[in-house]
């Protein structure tokens, strides 16, 4: 449910009137120590990709109803008890209650991911995979299957895809991509440009 | 009936209160002895410390003040950074800036991805659905919704950060800010500009 | 917290129970004189009759007596239960039958579409959204997870209810059953196999 | 959140073991009485289109976390107000509590709809169009822009794009189009098609 760029049906943006900077409450700060610095020193893959798929496997109403750290809460609890820090039992007696986790991993472990690439160059032609991967992915459902332009390089980044499923990590080459707005809705939004970060893996030339 | 969800089938029991499941997790952890000495005061250091968007509005003055700046700021966002003390994102920091015919908003369809070297914790509801769905879908009529009226013969670019790179947007700069000093250029800068989604 | 909602800023009100709203809104649209005289004995009549699967079941029963009868059903089904006298949906009515090397199965991904006159009400997973959205996408990982397991060479056909056709799948028949009448075959055609998501 | 063919991130599919034929409850049974019968009648536009419309116009987590007759209580509730036939004060103060509704049309009304098209044969292959209508259609995203062939002509139906935003009425020819799934998903899926039922208006010649 993370992957919501275009997705209809929600509402108007609401803004708290007087939002305090920072956390709102003190269990945020602490999650936020808890899911991003201390458990992952203590999971067989506590890198970035494989965090923030524990988040994109809840349940996607919980996903929706759940404020970002309470997110947090969810995908922390949810690799704690994959990787036998923790029992879900002993998660339920403490809270009093249901403590819902995320979904299990679906994706195949990979064991032996190609060499990252680095094909294209600022001003190329490209064309979004049309693919759907089950597992970890940073790239956005909204833009697959579509023609756009590359106009930055960004240098080299560990591959998600790969760094959520496997003890391997591939780094390889990003870049800004361009989408004229009316290529990817047909509704016309003259002088408009979604500007998407992909990496090389997600692109081929068009 | 105590329970709001009971009745719709999917959800026999509701989860207990965030608070709760926030608090077992921690109180767990701790037992289990994964959380070092100090965490209580981190903690509270951090909950009790927000750097806020100021280093983000330090930025933007020192861009408007200074030609070059702006110049090395939009070539190499974070060695321009690092020039004011301000270390940038892990990735890479790209700044944007608004021109007379150009509008630049930040978004992250993702997660919630954000500078928060530069501009703090994000807020609220740049972390929510609507703000995530539909600045890549219609981003003119939510900056509308959302009260910046971008004229229509401005082109708008929404910059969806997907990968390691983070955003920021100089916005323009207000007319009859001549006599104004760097500190006080940072004091107009808001944090919603260098977002995107509020023009000065 | 008797508010399982309140915490996770979206909902700061959970609704009412959906028991006492339905009730509010019957409640305030007989008040408004919407409601016509009989309503209540029309929902009991409703509520206490469901004319279940039975209608398919015997259009599958007859199909596998008849050869010819289920060469009618194949190519046109809406005249073909009509001559049972069993009324088909307001659209077209469609079978689709399984062979050897080929499963069909039935969903509806933008909201529950269903035989109703033919197959009763659809049962509640396949108005859900688990159903629905991962039939289309990966049907063989999910009928083996339903436990149809379909073999490996055959071929599956999905038929996504899209539009205003309603499908009825007929499965294959069992083995051992060259014996039985026409009754007793109707008695071994689950609900779940003129869906699809079973095998006899 | 009603566009759900393909959306990842939602578990197994639970059948209750004994589930009851028929309606669980009176209420469904007086809901489903009410919101496709009388209720229409009511209505400046009570067409099937309309009626959808309203359900699928639902905050997406309220739509997911609602049982099938739950979102039906929501759209008929949603379509009184907005008629004017009763207001969200009397709902919330007989219900004694929050009333959610489904939120406003965005679709602009359609007030000179071109007519209906009968453009493909059985055997054409056809490419579903990339557009991401604001309004009700029965066009699913999963398919849009991808390749399929017409394998059944199911003659002329109300077009639900005009139905449900105009006082008007387009009956237009549908089909059955053939999908290969691994045209749909790329990930080698053999054997498989999927087929969905769609509206000349939504296909282009391929």
């Amino acid at each position: 449910m993370h992957d919501l760029g275009g997705r209809q049906g929600f509402g108007p943006v609401v803004r708290e009137p007087n939002e305090p900077g920072g956390y709102h409450a003190r269990w945020e700060a602490a999650t936020r120590l808890l899911f991003r610095v201390l458990l992952p020193r203590h999971l067989p893959n506590g890198r970035d990709g494989a965090l923030r798929h524990a988040i994109e496997r809840m349940d996607p109403a919980l996903y929706l109803e759940s404020s970002y750290y309470a997110r947090w809460v969810t995908a922390a609890a949810t690799l704690a008890v994959e990787s036998g820090i923790l029992t879900r039992a002993e998660l339920e007696e403490r809270a009093g209650g249901p403590f819902p986790l995320s979904g299990p991993v679906t994706a195949e472990k990979i064991t032996d991911p190609p060499p990252g690439r680095s094909r294209f160059s600022v001003g190329d032609r490209v064309r979004v995979r049309g693919w759907h991967p089950r597992g970890h992915t940073r790239c956005p459902w909204y833009i697959r299957g579509h023609i756009g332009v590359v106009t930055r390089c960004d240098g080299d980044f560990s591959l998600p895809d790969v760094e959520a499923h496997s003890d391997h990590r591939v780094d390889e080459a990003t870049y800004s991509v361009r989408f004229d707005a009316d290529e990817l809705w047909n509704d016309g939004q003259p002088g408009v440009t979604v500007n998407v970060d992909l990496w090389d893996s997600y692109l081929e030339p068009a | 009936m105590s329970d709001a969800h009971a009745h719709d089938d999917h959800h026999p029991t509701a989860p207990s209160s965030i608070e709760r499941r926030a608090a077992a997790l921690e109180d767990l952890l701790t037992e289990k002895g994964l959380v070092p000495e100090g965490f209580i005061d981190e903690v509270n250091r951090m909950s009790e410390h927000d750097i806020g968007p100021m280093n983000g509005a330090k930025i933007v003055a020192r861009a408007w003040a200074d030609p070059e700046y702006r110049a090395r700021l939009l070539e190499h966002g974070t060695a321009a950074a690092a020039e004011l003390g301000i270390s940038g994102p892990e990735g890479d920091f790209v700044v944007v800036a608004n021109e007379p015919g150009v509008h630049n908003v930040v978004v992250c369809t993702l997660c919630s991805c954000y500078p928060w070297s530069i501009l703090g914790q994000p807020p609220t509801w740049y972390k929510e659905a609507p703000y995530r769905a539909r600045m890549v879908r219609e981003p003119r009529v939510l900056l509308k919704e959302m009260g910046c009226d971008v004229p229509g013969d401005v082109d708008i670019r929404v910059w969806d950060s997907s990968a390691e790179v983070r955003y920021l947007v100089v916005p323009e700069r207000p007319a009859g800010t001549e006599g104004l000093s760097e500190e006080e250029l940072a004091g107009i800068v808001t944090r919603d500009s260098m977002i995107g989604v509020a023009r000065l």
